[in-house]
């Protein structure tokens, strides 16, 4: 047999761009996440993960935890941070009914940092990024250039950067959408990794 | 009249220090910097810029605006290009419109002739025999078409779009727009001022004495500090529900146009008023234009309009485009002032020019006869906000009535006043529709999960305190004791409007579609208050009694182009494509996704596969993974067939229904655990099939614990098919015994294949070979395949695309939901009745299906033509022998290489059903071919001994 | 013929070149295109409905059954529902025998309407073509032909350089998102002048003494004898009306309605299988004619023809929301404009000048409901749709044949409201996409 | 674009769902007669006014919820919030 294969991107073309690097678009999509799901009394669940619907959390270990949906979340970081915090989940007290599936294959993940950024994404989005309304921290579903993604927004140094999920197999064409959209602001593409 | 350039004036708007040469009609022209297409035309003295639709007479400036109806011309290959408006840009070509064969020389002038025979809506009077004629008097019609020409080599130019949130949109930055904007901003909104001109500043620009300019220059410096985001040349389009609005860019440095569409929480309606043109005979003609038109030309671009005018004025506005033009050395020969009853009659001359003017019986000699006869109010916004304004005689417009109270009017629509009235009344209204943004700003943050936290209550929603805006007596001046044109883009007149109200054609809406009124390219902005006049004259009413048309989107023209942006088509790939398209794959558009078809020959991997070994990547195939105590239940109920006994380890077919009977997908469901199964569904029925599992999850049996997620691209999918099949799979997966006895049909595993773990496969195929089909997480699909290519060489494994595929389960005698089945089909006629489990306590469609098996149905049956080489179209009708009475109908066809013959799938009466029956299968082309029914759907292997193998 | 009789009374001018030239040589006035009269209190029937199909009923009872005391009612103008709002085109290309039977006399009556209606309704007989992007939808347009050629409509799948042939300014390269891969070319296909229909049948009606009322709003319909609440319902029959104009005693109701076909439905007990959606069209500002036949792409849910006064008139699906409200929307325009560069990119510089909207009643099977119902003496010509402009006089015909006769006419059995009792639903549904 | 209150996200375009249609019960597979089984299917009050109908939030929650809303005006009532029972189809 051979060696433990790589993870394959759904991002298998990039670009060279010549912006100034404001702007920045990464693919993460080998980053591990799992999605959580509770129902019935989720309340056990919620507060071992925190991160209410439209929030997100960090765990103990390190993982970031987004509450996706009600009653769902999403739980993103290294294979072990996140391995650390969905353990045990399924058998906590109090809860009605819980699952967790590894969806790292399920879904493409980017970031995309910088100060443009939320005027890039209202290009392509139609929620409203200020401030109040999508604070760092908060989590939401909505269509990005007509596709259905979990966004997160996840400040880096102060400077504004979202996480953006899609179906694995939307991943090339969201990829090369976000280029576009970013292209006037000077977007750059950042190198792949977690 | 004769045009001239000026010395410069205080207030224009053209740099003088840069020259740009451009085309007009083929010759050399030039204008400056900051000059319109029209501006720099009439400057040179060009006065006739277009011919009108019907009569092709000629039309030179009249409002020397956007809405100038005689002002369309070509530029490149862009039609009806506004030269009332466009800046003049180095290089342009443009060209006048509806010209044949050339602006000066228009042969179909002589239209003219003959108009009182081309009245409104003549041609429904006529042309009506020899009805075979009716197309020839067409074509001829169809050459009267109006407007420029579209180049067949135009391309969709990079137009884009964004979306705003603001809290306070400001249409219109006249004084009174600008203050709303100002106001509310220092009140701590998020406002966007947006003005259709190429400056903000409204009448401002191109009033001339003090303190107007320096009230412009104080506005322009506050906007310049605020924060307001200013949008010049750009134009609200349209309101919509809930304060949705289109907002047309025209000037972006990045894209051609850009369409904002923004979410208002207040809309500050503030476009102004629009001159209206005054009716009487030769109105149209070149050298009558509007007050604003003459004051535009002077003071904005340095153009002396004439050189002896008439001027014919019944407010202030006309008073001071008379002073204008004295100050621009044009001798005004005479003033007829409507305020005094006096009224002009006639504009007189050759078809081109105007050479005297006519009122109260005196005949005075002139080049130029301004008209400042009175103001339409754009409401347009409000209308479509679902406010019905209301006439008002006395100031002889109309005003806004009762608008939504998150859609506020201010300035010229709103009322008069004296500049600091105006102004003041703007910032009013800026300051209330803060407020109003304010607490639909907290109800939206107050609902909305991910934004932050709000404190307190709702603040209340602000009542409406303005002083309103007095409203100025103004003469109602429509029509005077001649007729004239109504609708100079249309060529209307008010004789045509009057014959079609006498006609019975006397509301506004029948009288607008019985003669065109108000359809051309002002879409009534000059001419709507001017239709409903002469109609109510007609009918011997009021203009409140007729009342007005409704203003419908868009405000102003936008382009197709705009309005499409940058077209996001979502397009979908396995994580194997790159493989398939370094190997020669031909693709196949499905949905969204993006298959291989095949790889160049078919039918060769169709022999492969029944040979040797064939790979088909089928990662569209769709995936519900479900978790949960209470799937069987689930599987129950969106299933025909039982599945509360199905083993761990075991995989079922299963056929889904709606609720009226019919075939909604179908698919296999395998149980990888206690309570964990696998649903696959058809690939295009992937989505809605996981929100119709959804919908009865969380609205019929909302205590079922069942969590459903949709897996389809977390797996790329393989299927490896062919009788050496179980030999390939053997070399790469570990820990599986593979043989028939322990990895039997319908039976699911997981595996760790060529090094991959987490990936499972059962045994199931649509092509009737012994078949493995995989199911790898994708991050390593691309690995999986190309390992199945490397071990399977000595094999002669070969990859095989959607349609070998298609035509072994053809072969087979599978049918595809929505191919062989159609809207109508209930599930016994799939042939699928020992699925179909009418004792279940409940299933989707079960009513319907217990009552559908007294009915005599349709049945889906294999067929084969009686001359092996013929091979039906899809949808070839059967037929009863040489009748035309349809009896069914081939649903799929194709040559099977397997077979050496034609082999069919198709719906027939169940009379028709039995195997052996003959039929008639009517071809495309006419011929009638025999064709037998099948005793089985297979038409190959019907035992299944090779898939079970 | 006792009623043609009658109904001739009137001689009103004819339309005619020569006509035409007489009057505007001598400056005289043409007479009103029908008579505003009084609001009587009975009439033998009344139709509700002012638009193409109530007026085309109005006419057909006059001219073929010789009744001619009848009254349209519209709570607006004529016209003014959807007959004015629709794209105006007319076509016999339909899935299944009953479909194709229909529209095809459809067709024929639009053919000689100019001259049975004495007014040029402009019917431009210049190909309908619609557009396959994909196997499947292939599959349907060759089905659609084969069903249409077994019933005598000329109908036939064309290939791409076919299609170039017949409009030049589609894309017909492999390579945009949504490949023209084939289409069904359907030659008697057209457009014709809408409104011209409207004024033509109220013209013609009312020569033979039908009255059109207009701002004659219908509040309520009388009934005795059903089983629900007042005597509406199964089992009972029409009295009579009752309008903001009084009330009016007549044994015949038609609800030729569309938009508010449920609302006058529930006046007289009678529950439909209808849900209203908008549906939005739009026009650009002309240009000169180059798009010489009727363009259909079902996939990208967009009708595009030129009219001959150059503008491109769009149609689409109907919106997915139901709602009673027509105030348009952007991103309608903003899908079609989209959807229409995909077709033809060269139009991108065009305008877009004017969106509307109009009210369809959608049935489950995308077929009308039309004949008799539980309630004697109430008919319905409703379930339109988006088709229901094409279909507007042979229903009219068909249903003055129903009340005429007391019996259902063959060519409309198909559509009787009792199927959705019985779950017989017509093959339309077969097609779903759009086919207008 | 209508603004859609959806009971988790808040106000969200009408793009992000998809319309459900008139909220009805479906009668009991096992009683319901032909008439009331196809009144289910296919018969609706389709009111010009306030009509209690069902909506999914496709591209953001991912619930099935039951709003009131005046097909007249497109208006929508006083949403119900999350958790509140009026959330669940009638």
């Amino acid at each position: 047999m051979a060696d433990p294969p790589i993870f394959e991107s759904p991002v298998v073309r990039s670009y060279e761009t010549a912006g100034s690097g404001d702007l920045m678009l990464t693919d993460i999509s080998a980053t591990t996440k799992w999605l959580v799901r509770a129902s019935g009394s989720v309340g056990a669940v919620a507060a071992r993960l925190g991160a209410p619907f439209g929030s997100s959390s960090a765990a103990a270990g390190g993982a970031l935890v987004l509450g996706s949906r009600p009653g769902e979340w999403i739980v993103l970081g290294t294979a072990d941070a996140v391995a650390e915090a969905v353990e045990g989940l399924e058998a906590v007290d109090g809860a009605d009914f819980v699952s967790a599936l590894d969806w790292t294959h399920g879904r493409a993940l980017f970031r995309i940092t910088g100060r443009s950024a939320p005027r890039m994404l209202e290009k392509v989005c139609s929620l409203d990024w200020s401030d109040p309304m999508t604070p760092d921290g908060a989590v939401a579903s909505a269509s990005v250039a007509k596709v259905t993604c979990d966004i997160a927004r996840n400040d880096a140094g102060g400077t504004p950067s979202y996480l953006v999920f899609c179906d694995r197999s939307l991943g090339q064409y969201l990829f090369d959408a976000l280029i576009d959209a970013g292209d006037e602001f000077g977007l750059v593409v950042g190198p792949a990794g977690g | 009249m004769t045009m001239s350039r000026l010395e410069v004036q205080p207030t224009e708007v053209i740099d003088r220090s840069t020259t740009l040469r451009f085309r007009w009609n083929g010759k050399r022209f030039s204008g400056f910097e900051g000059d319109t297409i029209a501006s720099a035309l009439a400057a040179a003295g060009e006065h006739v810029f277009s011919r009108s639709m019907k009569y092709h007479r000629p039309r030179g400036i009249l409002t020397a605006d956007y809405w100038d109806p005689n002002l369309l011309v070509q530029v490149g290959d862009d039609p009806n290009v506004r030269a009332g408006h466009r800046l003049l840009e180095a290089g342009m070509d443009v060209g006048a419109q509806n010209v044949w064969p050339s602006l000066h020389r228009d042969i179909k002038a002589a239209n003219g002739l003959v108009s009182r025979f081309l009245t409104a809506g003549f041609y429904y009077k006529t042309f009506m025999r020899p009805q075979r004629l009716w197309p020839a008097y067409e074509r001829v019609l169809a050459t009267f078409a109006p407007g420029g020409k579209v180049d067949p080599d135009t391309p969709h130019r990079y137009h884009d779009k964004r979306y705003s949130h603001p809290d306070v949109v400001v249409a219109g930055a006249g004084p009174a727009g600008i203050e709303a904007a100002l106001a509310a901003a220092a009140a701590g909104a998020r406002v966007m001022l947006v003005e259709h001109e190429h400056a903000v500043g409204g009448h401002l620009r191109y009033a001339h004495p003090e303190p107007a300019r320096a009230a412009l220059a104080e506005l322009r410096a506050a906007l310049a500090a605020s924060d307001v985001e200013v949008l010049t040349d750009s134009t609200v389009t349209g309101r919509y529900e809930d304060n949705w609005l289109g907002i047309v860019q025209r000037s972006h440095p990045v894209a051609v146009e850009r369409l904002i569409k923004a979410r208002a929480k207040v809309l500050v309606v503030a476009p102004g008023l629009i001159e209206r043109p005054y009716v009487f005979a030769g109105n149209d003609r070149p050298g009558v234009i509007t007050s604003v038109a003459a004051r535009r030309l002077i003071n904005l671009w340095g153009v002396k309009p004439g050189e002896r005018a008439v001027v014919f004025t019944a407010n202030a506005d006309g008073d001071a485009a008379a002073a204008d033009l004295e100050r621009a050395g044009v001798e005004v020969a005479a003033v007829v002032d409507g305020r005094d009853g006096r009224r002009v009659s006639a504009a007189q001359g050759p078809p081109k020019a105007l050479e005297a003017v006519v009122a109260g019986g005196t005949r005075t000699e002139a080049d130029l006869l301004v008209v400042a006869a009175g103001w339409t109010a754009p409401t347009s916004l409000l209308n479509m906000a679902g406010d019905r304004p209301v006439y008002d005689p006395a100031a002889a417009r109309f005003f806004p009535s009762d608008p939504p109270g998150n859609v506020l009017a201010t300035g010229g629509l709103a009322g008069d006043g004296r500049l600091d009235e105006l102004r003041a009344h703007g910032a009013a209204t800026g300051r209330l529709a803060a407020q109003r943004a304010a607490a639909v700003a907290h109800r939206y943050q107050a609902r909305t999960a991910r934004a932050l936290a709000v404190t307190g209550d709702e603040p209340a929603w602000a009542a409406d305190e303005r002083a309103p805006l007095r409203r100025d007596r103004h003469p109602e001046l429509y029509r005077s004791d001649t007729h004239g044109m109504v609708d100079l883009s249309e060529d209307v007149g008010s004789k045509d409007l009057v014959a079609a109200a006498r006609e019975g054609y006397d509301s506004v809406e029948l009288a607008k579609r019985y003669t065109t009124a108000t359809m051309g390219s002002a879409q009534g902005k000059l001419e709507t208050v001017n239709t409903v006049a002469a109609i109510a004259e007609a009918r011997g009413e009021t203009i409140a009694q007729v009342g007005t048309t409704v203003w419908r989107p868009p405000y102003a023209p936008l382009t197709l182009g705009a309005l499409a942006g940058r077209m996001f088509e979502p397009v979908r790939v396995s994580s194997i494509h790159p493989w398939h398209e370094a190997n020669g794959v031909r693709t196949i558009q499905a949905g969204q996704w993006i298959r291989p078809d095949h790889y160049g020959d078919p039918a060769a991997e169709v022999r492969n596969v029944r040979t040797n070994v064939g790979i088909i990547d089928v990662t569209p195939l769709g995936k519900l993974d479900l978790r949960g105590p209470d799937i069987p239940k689930l599987l129950n109920l969106l299933y025909t067939n039982k599945w509360s006994k199905l083993a761990v380890g075991k995989v079922r077919y299963g056929m889904m229904c709606a609720e009226d009977g019919v075939v909604l997908d179908d698919g296999v469901t395998g149980r990888l655990g206690p309570e964990h199964y696998l649903m696959t569904t058809t690939s295009s029925g992937a989505a809605g099939v996981w929100e119709w599992v959804e919908n009865w999850l969380q609205t019929e049996r909302p205590d079922w614990r069942v969590h459903v997620t949709p897996v389809t691209t977390a797996y790329a999918s393989i299927n490896v098919a062919g009788p050496k099949s179980r030999e390939l799979v053997s070399r790469v997966v570990d820990g599986v015994d593979l043989s028939p006895e322990a990895f039997a049909y319908m039976e699911v595993r997981t595996a760790t294949v060529a090094g991959v773990a987490g990936c499972f496969m059962w045994r199931i195929g649509f092509t009737g070979e012994l078949s493995f089909e995989l199911h790898v997480p994708a991050g390593h699909g691309l690995h999986v395949w190309e390992a199945l290519m490397e071990a399977g060489a000595d094999l002669g494994v070969g990859p095989f695309g959607l349609e070998g595929q298609r035509i072994m389960r053809l072969e087979k005698g599978h049918f595809i939901v929505g191919q062989d089945t159609d809207g109508l089909t209930l599930a016994p006629s799939t042939g699928m009745s020992p699925l179909i489990k009418l004792d279940k306590e409940d299933f989707a469609g079960l009513p319907e299906l217990a009552w559908a098996a007294d009915r005599q149905l349709p049945l889906i049956v294999a067929i084969q033509p009686d001359d092996p080489e013929i091979v039906p179209e899809e949808a070839a009708q059967i037929v009863r022998g040489d009748t035309n009475e349809i009896l069914g109908r081939i649903t799929s066809a194709r040559m099977s290489p397997t077979l050496g013959r034609a082999v069919c799938l198709g719906q027939v009466e169940p009379e028709l059903a039995a195997g052996g029956t003959k039929l008639t299968v009517l071809l495309a082309s006419g011929q009638r071919i025999g064709a037998t029914v099948m005793d089985h759907h297979a038409h190959f292997d019907p035992a299944g001994e090779r898939l079970r193998g | 013929m006792r009623g043609i009789a009658r109904g001739m009374r009137r001689r009103p001018p004819k339309y005619s070149a020569a006509a035409l030239a007489w009057k505007g040589l001598r400056g005289d006035p043409w007479p009103r295109v029908w008579r505003d009269t009084e609001l009587k209190r009975s009439y033998d029937a009344v139709v509700v409905g002012g638009g193409v199909h109530g007026l085309a009923t109005a006419y057909y009872l006059a001219r073929n059954h010789g009744i001619t005391d009848v009254a349209v009612l519209d709570k607006a103008y004529l016209g003014s529902g959807a007959s004015g709002r629709n794209t105006a085109i007319v076509r016999a290309n339909y899935l299944t025998p009953e479909g194709v039977a229909f529209y095809d006399r459809s067709l024929q009556l639009y053919n000689s309407m100019a001259t049975d209606l004495n007014i040029n309704v402009m019917f431009s007989e210049r190909g309908h073509l619609t557009l396959a992007h994909s196997d499947a939808a292939l599959r349907t347009m060759n089905w659609r032909a084969e069903v249409n050629k077994l019933q005598g409509v000329d109908s036939s799948v064309v290939g791409p350089d076919e299609i170039k042939e017949v409009a030049p300014s589609l894309d017909t390269s492999d390579h945009p998102r949504y490949p023209i891969q084939g289409a069904l070319y359907h030659p008697p296909g057209g457009i014709v002048r809408h409104d011209a229909v409207v004024w033509g049948y109220a013209r013609a009606a009312d020569h033979m003494g039908v009255e059109m009322h207009q701002k004659t709003e219908v509040l309520d319909i009388l009934c005795e004898g059903g089983d629900g609440p007042e005597g509406r319902g199964a089992g009972g029959r029409v009295t009579g009306v009752r309008t903001n104009r009084g009330d009016i005693s007549t044994p015949f109701v038609v609800n030729c309605t569309a938009g508010w076909a449920s609302l006058i439905s529930a006046m007289a007990g009678v529950r439909l299988p209808i849900t209203t959606h908008p549906l939005q069209a739009a026009v650009t500002e002309p240009v000169k004619v180059f798009l010489p036949t009727v363009v259909v792409s079902g996939s990208l849910h967009v009708y595009i023809s030129q009219t001959d006064r150059g503008e491109l008139v769009f149609g689409a699906a109907v919106d997915p929301v139901a709602t009673y409200s027509i105030r348009g929307s952007l991103d309608f325009t903003e899908e079609l404009a989209g959807h229409v560069l995909e077709l033809m990119p060269s139009v991108s510089r065009m305008r877009l000048l004017r969106q509307w909207s109009g009210l369809c009643d959608m049935t489950p099977d995308y077929s009308p409901v039309m004949g008799f119902t539980p309630v004697d003496g109430f008919l319905v010509d409703v379930g339109w749709g988006t088709y229901g402009f094409k279909a507007a006089p042979v229903s009219g015909e068909q249903m003055a044949a129903a009340v005429a006769t007391g019996n259902t006419p063959e060519l409309i059995a198909p559509f009787a409201l009792s199927r959705f009792d019985t779950g017989e639903l017509v093959g339309e549904k077969g097609a779903a996409a759009v086919g207008h | 674009m209508l603004l859609v209150p959806c009971p988790n996200c808040g106000p969200r375009n009408s793009a992000d769902l998809r319309y459900g249609g008139e909220s009805h019960a479906r009668p009991d597979p096992a009683t319901a007669s032909p008439l009331q089984w196809r009144g289910y299917l296919y018969l609706r009050d389709n009111p010009a006014g306030w009509l209690r109908e069902t909506w999914y939030c496709r591209s953001g929650c991912r619930r099935w919820f039951t709003l009131e809303r005046n097909t007249a005006t497109n208006e929508f009532r006083d949403p119900p919030q999350p958790g509140d029972k009026r959330g669940s189809k009638a």
